[in-house]
């Protein structure tokens, strides 16, 4: 064997107790011993040992897990306590770490209690669905208890108390002892056989958990839970639960508790009519008032307080029509009188007498120049004319002849001789005068010396 | 009186054609006709015509609302005679 | 009473047809008989009418109120008288 | 009363063709009239014509104008005299 | 009353053609004559011929104007009576 | 009593349809109607008629509670099974 | 009256080439007669016989002188008192 390969201590215990927890048959166990070298540390965790006859073992509870015990653990206490074993390494010590733990004796009950809650918990039994209905106000209440107890007194004096009008029946039953669960059972299904009840208190008072077994028994919960009339339970005191409350549909904490819970208080049930005729009664009013007030609110519209009103203002839009048609018809009127007087004042303005007068002075003027151009023509006539006659006049050749001129012609009185050049002698010719004409011939020419033009 | 001056309001036609025409439908015929004159292309004699119809609608008119007007007053009177017999609070509060 | 003016609600149609209308149903006649004639869209000749029929159905509505009222009286003095005796009366009115 | 007042401008021809003019188109001759002459170019003959026409048309148009204004003040006057008597009251409380 | 006076400018020619000229024509015809006269370049003959012409348009001129203005005489103081008379003449006449 | 006015609980109608209801369900009519009445949706007619079918049902209520007969008995079993005696207070000893 | 008097100064020549000359067609004559004898070119018997037809057409113009001017003076006399007289005279003349 090598030196090389020797485990350290640490190791070897870390190896033990990884085995150890890993050990199934280890772990999750129950072990039933006395308790001995108890110590409950500062630190809240708990050391002690558990013998039984020739073996001890270290145990140790952690604070954790301490606080919820329902006993104070000593030394010489038979105890059953749940946990594991495991290794505490520095000390290369196995112990046990209890997780739980209960005094022995009643331990064995305990378990049975876990584990029936367990099951019927799991088969549904509890649920809360499946809870009946307390009645309101039962008229017979059945009470299944001791007929001697103190419970069954507090239950009759609490009923009568709160409801003196409440029948009772009473089924007597044993509450403890090996009968009592049967006996309970039996009660119960009486009960509902007879069908009378409205409610049943099944109770007992307080007692240690052996005393209270019965309320724990199957067959009990079972019953409870078949029986068709509602069930409250009254088993001990505040703090104890059974599986008869687990199962019941009303837990009560004590027997007065359950009648309390069973009947409800005589007057309170009054009061209660009361106030619901009260808010009837006021419900009632106000739908009266809102009913009236919506009708008074209808009732007060202007259509019908003042129902003319609503005709003002037709009567407005009629009056403002009838006001503008006649207006309009007015401007109609007045525009039509306006152009009307326009144009016969413009047709008075071209009255045709001014036409007329300038037509006059027209015609005036020309019938005066008429006048003045023949007139005019006239006159230039005449003096055209006298003009002419004059110059006739002077030229007159019968003026010169009176003076005792003549005229000589040619035989052929075509040509009148001049000159003494013209003329031959022998030559007849012809003198006029200015009172007629001698026919004569030439005798002889003398020629004659010029002396002026 | 006139048939279909106002050529206009064509909700009114049924009762315009029957007997008498609705308050409404007299109204509305007397603004067409307002509003026609007042555009102000009315000729002279259709204008007349106009005014003539828009007075008789008037009077129409006038007299339809007197007639609710007289209806009216004989409800609110028979109203308050029974208001006095069997509920008078009602009244007197709204 | 007038025909069917309003021509709202319809829930209260077979009461109307019948004998008497409920409160409820004359009340919302009468309501939309004043909705109406507050929207200011109803021709004169058919606002008479609805004022009419208005003024008919406040009237109603107000009798059966003042019942309404004197019933409720009844009842709660009653009641209170009849704390002490059985119950019969209540069949006397229902 | 009128046939079909509204028919407007085109009633005016229909009467034009037969037997009196309407203020309308007496009143359109007079001033095609009254043009004329305005505009110097017309030769006495036609003048005196044109000027007698206008005369007799404008004498028309007066007429037509006083008969309209006479038909006015009857209307607005019979108006009148009718709405003082019915619809007086109904206005004193609204 | 006359036909169609507005017809203008267009119907002096055809009284002209027909018997007797109008003022307009008979005067323009004088002032040519005139003219011609004051031209000095018409023969004696023609002369006379034409002062002879002249004098009787000049009358006949003459004649018309005094027609023209006893016409509007008549008229103007024919409209002077009748606008002093209320208008009940106005039918009479139309 | 009234119909089924309250249309509620149908828990109770077994019992409503036979002769007296329970105080239980009486009770829950009972707060039906009060709930009813208090939404306020009930037409008036409606709501008189819960009121008094409420008030029936107080008092029925109240009756019942007022019915005071007490009984304790004790259940034996015997050999002809059950049987009742008279619940001894004497026994008292736990 | 006259037919075309304003036809002018052909005319005259129709006149000459058949009876009487025309005061002008002696006019002219006259002057050229007057200026043949101013010429100083003629034969005193020439002269003589110039001079005589020149007396003759003188007389002859001097005449037509006389005629128009008392035509003229008939005419305007004419004139002149059918100015003063009322103008139905008129007509007779024309």
């Amino acid at each position: 064997m090598e030196p090389a390969r020797a485990l350290s201590i640490r190791d070897i215990n870390r190896l033990i107790k990884m085995k150890l927890e890993g050990d199934a048959g280890l772990q999750n166990i129950w072990l039933r011993g006395e308790i001995s070298n108890f110590t409950f540390h500062s630190s809240g965790h708990m050391y002690f040992t558990l013998k039984d006859e020739g073996a001890r073992l270290k145990c140790i509870m952690f604070a954790s897990y301490n606080q919820r015990l329902p006993f104070a653990p000593k030394d010489g206490m038979k105890v059953l306590a749940r946990g594991g074993i495991s290794v505490y390494e520095r000390d290369g010590q196995y112990q046990f770490y209890a997780t739980a733990m209960q005094p022995d004796g009643i331990g064995s009950l305990y378990l049975a209690f876990e584990q029936l809650k367990r099951k019927l918990e799991g088969e549904g039994l509890f649920r809360a669905e499946l809870k009946r209905q307390i009645p309101l106000y039962p008229r017979t209440v059945g009470v299944i208890t001791s007929p001697t107890g103190a419970a069954v007194r507090d239950i009759l004096i609490t009923l009568e108390r709160r409801n003196p009008g409440v029948h009772v029946l009473l089924y007597p039953v044993s509450v403890q002892g090996t009968g009592a669960a049967p006996s309970i059972v039996k009660a119960i299904q009486a009960m509902n056989a007879l069908g009378e009840a409205d409610v049943l208190i099944v109770g007992r008072g307080g007692g240690s958990l052996e005393e209270l077994w019965a309320f724990n028994e199957e067959a009990v919960a079972r019953a409870i839970r078949a029986s068709v009339i509602p069930v409250i339970s009254a088993v001990g005191h505040e703090t104890d639960f059974t599986i008869a409350d687990f199962a019941a549909d009303l837990r009560a904490p004590t027997p007065t508790a359950a009648a309390e819970l069973a009947v409800r208080h005589i007057g309170e049930l009054k009061q209660e009519l009361a106030y619901l005729e009260r808010k009837m009664a006021h419900s009632l009013h106000a739908l009266l008032a809102k009913a009236k007030e919506r009708w008074q609110h209808a009732a007060r519209s202007s259509y019908f307080t003042q129902p003319r009103r609503s005709l003002l203002a037709q009567a407005e839009r009629l009056d403002r029509l009838r006001e503008t048609l006649q207006y309009q018809m007015k401007g109609e009127q007045a525009k039509a009188q306006e152009r009307f007087s326009r144009l016969s004042g413009r047709l008075q303005a071209v009255n045709p007498k001014q036409q007329t007068v300038y037509a006059r002075k027209r015609m005036e003027t020309a019938a005066r120049g008429l006048e003045l151009a023949m007139n005019g023509i006239l006159r230039d006539s005449q003096s055209r004319f006298s003009s002419l006659v004059r110059h006739l006049d002077a030229l007159s050749p019968l003026k010169v002849m009176g003076r005792g001129y003549s005229l000589a012609y040619d035989e052929n009185e075509k040509k009148l001789i001049r000159s003494i050049k013209e003329v031959q002698p022998g030559d007849l010719i012809h003198i006029r005068l200015s009172d007629g004409k001698l026919d004569c011939q030439i005798w002889g020419i003398q020629e004659e010396e010029r002396t002026n033009g | 009186m006139a048939k279909n001056v106002t050529g206009g309001a064509d909700q009114s036609s049924i009762n315009e054609e029957t007997t008498e025409p609705t308050f409404e439908s007299a109204m509305e015929k007397l603004e067409s006709i307002v509003s026609r004159l007042e555009s102000g292309d009315v000729p002279l004699e259709t204008a007349i015509e106009l005014f003539q119809e828009g007075m008789s609608l008037s009077r129409l008119c006038g007299q339809k609302l007197e007639q609710v007007e007289r209806r009216i007053e004989t409800l609110v009177e028979g109203e308050a005679g029974l208001q006095r017999k069997p509920f008078a609070a009602g009244k007197e509060e709204a």
